[in-house]
């Protein structure tokens, strides 16, 4: 057994700070691109519980799986970014308030 | 690696590549739904043909097994009744407003559903969400030309990345639990003592949310409304039925392999109890065809997962059965929307009003439709609530089914408006119905294929149960 | 010692930075803000045998996708006095809450683990180790991210494209939510 | 022809079919044809089988073409049963469908959608041959949902009519609550016993009350509210009366002979659990006796000629469950066979005289129609004295055996009599007010209008109703007067279960008592009859008089006690009243304001409820994460639970 250079639980706390400004971002920026930083936030909250957990359990899956989550944060970020160009467009602004024609 | 077990969806691969080049190498975009149609079609041959096997592929990320084959045919029957869709409302028109692209992003999407659920492993789940989630966020926002359209495909998006953002957390959290991501691993180190951990119920609770949020159960629902609304009719109709048999089937498998012995009934409970709720008293005030049945569906997710909380397989061969007939009657009433709307309208209770007389095949096809979704004998609405709740009560949810049949009562106020309009009032000629003879016609197949299938489960179910019942049996 | 001198550093230079990514209006200055979270993450794990992923994190992550971010933030030309005011305030405190509420809920229950970590193998986290996971145990997966990427392409493809040469771009921005708040952005 | 018994109800839907498919291509004639020939296929059937059912020692004879549903062990054939009761309803629903059928032919043959008539009306008898036939709770609840669509389809066959329209969702509105009374019903049963199936729940029922008594009876109380809708007893009657908007040939069939007694004959077939809880009995019982009075007090000064038989109808139904509320099962299934010949020929006639009117459906625009229309007169005349008790027509001997019941049975009570005596009375009266008004006195129609006696193919459906109207009766024909109860004895194998849990009955009633009571129920139908014709044929000014006099009661009993009103804004209003268009078009008259509680909550909910749906992204996601938020508080609280 080795140690973690601090206990885990510190991780688990630094995964859980970042995860939860993710989502306070998302709840309340208006700007559509800021949203879609905070998921990155989510996402690398996440990101970084999987090397924790890869190191504890000695197994390289977590590493994997990041590799796998850069991946997906790419092609979200691609296809997201599309989006929020085509909104600009018809709309000449990425705020989400300006969303609003659909409703009921 | 037993391509076996991924034979489908190598076909599907195959059919988008050739989509795309077939698009290119004839610059038609005519048949591109029919050959779509095929590809699905043929999809659906090479499961039917390996049903009874049980496939292990690629170091255990692949299970097909008698479930997946299940749940891959009900997403092909409803990727093929929107495919169909899609096909007849673009085919009039000279450039459609999607080419090759729409149906290949179909495809895809399809392959995506299939991977949640065939696969044994949350990375394999994980990815297949994401690669059935892509092509819907452009599917809906793909119109560009529409502001609606638009402003549906920017929620869709943004909400599905919060969501998948939720349930990634949620899958590390059990991978930190269990040090597993296969299914079999998970649910070992569950019954050797994980569901005393923290790690392993906060990480669980997160992962089905991820998925109740892809059905839009209430209150991960906000979304569906907005989308079925902005979304081109066709998409709709694809993302009504679908990605829910597909997420429901992953949810089942969950609730009965990895997560059997963590109790999260309690969350379906409290998630089918606001779904009904929330879906069926909201769509009282509906007059869009489209937000109705998005209201609509809603609620009938509320009574898909009564029977997903029974957590048997019983149970499981009856949501299996409702999902069956749910993607029939669902695609075929937005098959029916599809083929009366119009661009610069949108299609309310007005619209349809008189429709009986104006075309008496389609008004009678999305009766139907309606009788079904409220639940009528002898339609499939009817046979798939009544073994849902059967199977509900047996696992002593008396509570639940009672609230499921008082909203079910509810239900027929808004589902039968759209009746009445239909045949009693008087139509506004304003409105115009597109004629096309051609047009109507080609909604003719899709039609008759979901009117069938709404009518044959109903009136003779047993057969269908019965491989429903025997397939979700395997799971155990 | 020194690793939790570093962790430390690490921690609390991702997590000023993370909150000054959702606090600033400026997106061009949240995007560096994020930059700056994604590298110290990149630290720490580099501290938990994962070099190749740090440098991935850096190299893809830090350097490409975000660079993307920064693009399109910039064609779009976006400032930090185009949105005008808030006419749902309530939803930002409410938004806090819920974010607060998740927080605290989540340490509630998961208190601090032990240390204990597994005796890693030789060259655990190197890209030899993760290259061989890759081909071997998680082929799946690796083959499906060229499906995922094929969709990605589709979709944006599909979303970006003009349609038509008759369709005028509507580049013009619309007017602003609130007249009083002041102009749109120009394009 | 016992093993062919489950293509009875096939011949119907085979003609649905055709008439649905083809019924415009053919013609009127040909869909005509194809209705009527099949039912008569059906009712042929339906006889073969009573006869093959009289030679079977155990008088019950089962068969299940295949299985419908099978999960895991439950096992819900798609099941048909033959025994007494269902053979007695099969014919009366094939008989008389079949002379109505024919009837039809004539009536609307100047209707240019005759052939979607058919079709509806042959899936009508499709439905409740299935419902009557069913040996299971489930296949009996898809033919009693499918006798509600279809009557929702004929009340508003004529959808131009935006009454009708609104008629046909009233009715199927009302019937839905019913209804989930009846599903849940049927939910408790299979929750309970494990099974739906007739015999299987009759059997083991003993035993479930005997654990739990309140069970059999909140089942048996919800198995009521599903019949109180479908055969309009109070409080769930409202719908009947608007429901005669549709054709009167279908009114004849579906709301006066058939589908109405879909809630008797489920009583009926239920028996045994009823027995089981006397406090369900004593509901039907006083519900049956309140309506019966209630409705004929109603009935007494409608205008409209169907309107009165439509009360008349109402009033009828409380009788048999008036009947079956005391434990007389039998006399209240020989009271909906003969309720069911006389009252179709009275729709059969007033329809009649509305087609020779040419559409003139108000009493105070007829008269003096005797001679231009004998036969419609006779067959009539015939039906009302059947209705009113008159010896020795078929509802006499009926309705005797019911008030002899309600009096002497070991569970009934003089009041009841009383109540069903009194209401004798008032039928007597308002039935022979009709006689008179229409075909007697002076002709008020306008000179323009030659009334003519209708068409061979009307008429010889009176004729043959007629007759049965006469002889019907005499197959229950009373002891005490001479006869064998040939009827009662004929279904008793069916009772017997129900029976045995009822107090046994003791003959301390003198055969003197039993001879006054009829003598009584004689003598209040001639007194009603003398009644009438005092004053509708006398002294016609009579009737003015006292409608001036006690204006405010006229008023009362014209209005219909304002029930109509009163439910629209306690019940209709809040449940559509989210759908704020459909109320706007349901009832205009109505004032906003006295919702009540729980739908008022309902309506209050969807209102603002939907105002929540505002479209905003961020208001979306915060609902999505304070069910996180939630979720994770439980997750909290189970572990705080489990750890302190």
């Amino acid at each position: 057994m080795t140690l973690l250079p601090v206990p885990l639980g510190n991780y688990i706390l630094l995964s859980g700070i970042l995860f939860s400004l993710g989502v306070i971002g998302v709840l309340t920026a208006r700007n559509a691109i800021i949203i879609l930083m905070s998921v990155e936030l989510m996402l690398n909250a996440a990101n970084l519980l999987l090397v924790v957990f890869a190191r504890v359990h000695g197994d390289i899956g977590g590493q994997v799986m990041v590799f796998f989550v850069l991946t997906v944060a790419a092609a979200e970020a691609a296809v997201g970014l599309a989006i929020l160009v085509a909104v600009f467009r018809r709309k000449g602004s990425v705020d989400v308030d300006r969303l609003n024609m659909l409703k009921g | 690696m037993n391509l076996f077990s991924i034979a489908p969806e190598i076909i599907l691969t195959a059919g988008v590549l050739f989509l795309m080049a077939w698009e290119i190498a004839t610059g038609g975009r005519k048949n591109l739904g029919y050959l779509a149609a095929l590809v699905i079609v043929a999809a659906g041959v090479m499961v039917i043909t390996q049903y009874d096997r049980v496939e292990v592929g690629f170091s255990g990320m692949v299970l097909a097994d008698r479930f997946g084959h299940f749940f891959r045919l009900i997403i092909y029957l409803a990727g093929l009744l929107a495919t169909l869709t899609a096909a007849s409302a673009w085919h009039g028109e000279a450039r459609g407003v999607f080419g090759a692209e729409f149906f290949s992003l179909l495809l895809v999407s399809i392959i995506g559903m299939d991977l949640l659920v065939i696969g044994a492993n949350l990375i394999v789940v994980f990815l297949g969400l994401e690669i059935l989630s892509l092509p819907l966020y452009a599917m809906a926002a793909g119109r560009t030309q529409s502001d609606e359209a638009v402003e549906a495909g920017a929620k869709y998006f943004l909400t599905g990345a919060f969501a998948s953002g939720f349930l990634l957390f949620g899958i590390a959290l059990v991978y930190g639990a269990t040090g597993s991501f296969t299914f079999e691993g998970i649910g070992n180190a569950v019954s050797q003592g994980a569901q005393l951990d923290p790690l392993m119920w906060v990480g669980g609770v997160l992962l089905l949310i991820g998925f109740l949020f892809k059905i839009a159960a209430v209150p991960f629902h906000a979304w569906a409304p907005d989308v079925y609304t902005g979304a081109p009719t066709p998409t709709v109709a694809f993302f009504a039925a679908a990605p829910k048999a597909a997420a429901v089937g992953l949810l089942l498998r969950l609730s009965l392999t990895a997560l059997v012995d963590l109790p999260m009934e309690t969350v379906f409970w409290a998630v089918a109890w606001l779904s009904m709720l929330v879906g069926n008293l909201w769509a009282l005030r509906q007059r869009d065809l489209k937000r109705l049945l998005a209201y609509s569906g809603i609620a009938h997710i509320g009574y898909i997962l009564v029977g997903v909380c029974a957590k048997g397989s019983a149970a499981a061969g009856a949501v299996g059965f409702y999902l069956m007939g749910y993607a029939a009657m669902t695609v075929g009433a937005f098959a029916v929307v599809c083929a009366i709307e119009s661009k610069d309208r949108s299609t309310t209770l007005d619209t349809v009003a008189g429709l009986g007389r104006r075309r008496p095949a389609i008004a009678a096809a999305l009766t139907l439709f309606m009788f079904a979704l409220t639940g009528i004998p002898p339609t499939v609405g009817f046979a798939g609530k009544f073994v849902v709740f059967s199977e509900a009560l047996k696992s002593g949810h008396l509570g639940l089914v009672i609230w499921a049949v008082m909203f079910s009562a509810v239900s027929v106020y808004y589902y039968l408006r759209v009746v009445v309009a239909m045949w009693m009032w008087p139509a506004d000629d304003s409105i115009s119905i597109p004629a096309g003879k051609r047009g109507i016609r080609g909604y003719a197949l899709v039609l008759i294929l979901a009117s069938a299938i709404t009518l044959i489960l109903g009136v003779y179910p047993q057969p269908f149960l019965k491989i429903a019942a025997e397939s979700l049996f395997w799971l155990l | 010692m020194a690793d939790q001198l570093i962790f430390w550093v690490a921690a609390i230079v991702a997590i000023i930075a993370a909150a000054r990514v959702i606090l600033l209006k400026n997106p061009i200055v949240s995007v560096l803000h994020l930059i700056v979270t994604l590298v110290a993450l990149a630290v720490l794990f580099l501290q938990l045998s994962a070099e190749f992923i740090a440098a991935l994190q850096i190299i893809v992550y830090a350097g490409a996708i975000m660079v993307l971010f920064l693009f399109i933030v910039m064609l779009l030309n976006l400032r930090k006095d185009e949105f005008g005011r808030d006419q749902l305030p309530w939803l930002r405190l409410l938004g806090t809450l819920a974010g607060a509420a998740f927080l605290a809920e989540l340490i509630s229950v998961i208190g601090g683990g032990r240390a204990r970590a597994a005796v890693l193998p030789q060259e655990f986290g190197s890209v030899r180790s993760i290259g061989k996971a890759l081909f071997g145990e998680y082929l799946f997966p690796f083959e499906l991210t060229s499906l995922l990427l094929l969709a990605a392409v589709l979709a944006a493809v599909v979303v970006a494209r003009r349609r038509s040469p008759s369709e005028p771009e509507n580049f013009q921005p619309a007017a602003p939510v609130n007249q009083a708040a002041g102009n749109g952005g120009e394009a | 022809m016992l093993p062919l018994l489950w293509t009875i109800p096939l011949w119907p839907l085979l003609g649905f079919l055709l008439n649905g498919f083809f019924g415009r291509r053919w013609g009127k004639k040909t869909s005509g044809l194809i209705g009527c020939a099949t039912i008569l296929v059906s009712f042929l059937m339906s006889v073969g089988a009573l006869a093959s059912l009289l030679s079977l020692p155990e008088r019950r004879y089962l068969v299940a073409p295949f299985d419908w549903i099978v999960v895991g062990n439950f096992h819900v054939p798609f099941g048909f049963m033959l025994d007494p009761l269902s053979a007695v309803m099969i014919l009366v629903v094939s008989g008389v469908g079949f002379l109505i059928h024919v009837y039809s032919v004539g009536y609307m043959s100047h209707d240019p959608d005759q052939p979607r008539y058919f079709s509806f009306l042959n899936l009508f008898v499709f439905f409740m041959l299935v419902l009557v036939l069913a040996d299971n709770f489930l296949v009996m609840y898809i033919g009693w949902e499918g006798v509600g669509l279809c009557s929702y389809l004929l009340i508003g066959f004529w959808f131009r009519r935006p009454s009708a329209a609104r008629a046909g969702m009233k009715a199927f509105i009302v019937n839905r609550i019913g209804d989930l009374g009846f599903s849940l019903a049927i939910f408790l049963i299979f929750w309970n016993f494990g099974t739906l199936s007739f015999i299987e729940v009759f059997e083991r029922a003993p035993a479930v009350a005997a654990v739990s008594g309140g069970l059999i009876t909140a089942i048996g109380l919800l198995l009521f509210m599903g019949a109180t809708g479908k055969s309009a007893q109070i409080p769930l009657y409202v719908w009947l009366p608007d429901a005669m908007e549709g054709p009167t040939p279908v009114s004849a069939l579906i709301h006066a002979a058939t589908m109405v007694t879909a809630g008797v004959y489920m009583v009926a077939r239920c028996s045994t659990l009823f027995a089981l809880a006397p406090v369900t009995l004593a509901v039907v019982a006083i519900i049956g006796a309140a309506t019966a009075l209630f409705a004929a007090s109603m009935a007494l000064v409608q205008n409209d000629i169907k309107k009165v038989l439509a009360y008349s109808t109402i009033s009828q139904l409380g009788y048999m469950f008036l009947a079956l509320g005391v434990g007389a099962f039998a006399a209240g299934i020989f009271h909906l066979m003969t309720h069911a010949f006389f009252k179709a020929l009275l729709f059969l006639g007033a329809g009649s005289v509305i087609h020779a009117l040419s559409d003139e459906q108000d009493l105070r625009k007829m008269g003096g129609l005797k001679t231009a229309m004998p036969i419609t007169y006779w067959t009539f005349l015939i039906a009302a004295l059947a209705i009113a008790g008159v010896p020795p027509l078929a509802g006499f001997v009926s309705k005797d055996e019911i008030l002899w019941q309600s009096f002497s049975s070991p569970i009934g009570h003089w009041l009841l009599w009383l109540v069903g005596t009194i209401t004798a009375a008032l039928t007597a009266f308002y039935m022979f007010r009709l006689v008179f008004l229409a075909f007697h006195g002076q002709s008020r129609y306008p000179s323009t209008v030659h009334p003519h006696e209708s068409p061979g193919s009307m008429a010889k459906p009176l004729i043959a109703l007629g007759v049965l109207s006469v002889i019907g009766g005499w197959i229950g024909w009373p002891k005490v007067l001479g006869g064998g109860s040939w009827f009662e004895h004929f279904l008793a194998p069916v009772f017997e279960g129900a029976e045995a849990r009822l107090p046994a009955r003791e003959a301390t009633h003198s055969l003197g008592l039993e001879y006054g009571l009829i003598a009584v129920s004689i003598a209040v139908g001639l007194l009603g009859i003398g009644w009438a014709y005092q004053w509708y044929v006398k002294s016609p000014e009579r009737p003015e008089h006292l409608r001036t006099r006690f204006a405010g009661l006229y008023n009362l009993l014209l209005n219909k006690y304002w029930v109509d009103e009163i439910y629209d804004a306690i019940i209709v209003r809040p449940l559509v009243g989210s759908a704020r268009f459909l109320y706007r078009r349901f009832d205009l008259a109505v004032v906003d304001g006295t919702a009540n509680g729980i739908a008022k909550l309902a309506q209050t909910l969807a209102a603002t409820g939907v105002r929540t749906s505002t479209g905003r992204f961020r208001l979306g996601a915060v609902t999505f994460a304070f069910g996180c938020v939630v979720a994770l508080g439980w997750v909290v609280y189970t572990f705080l639970r489990v750890s302190g």
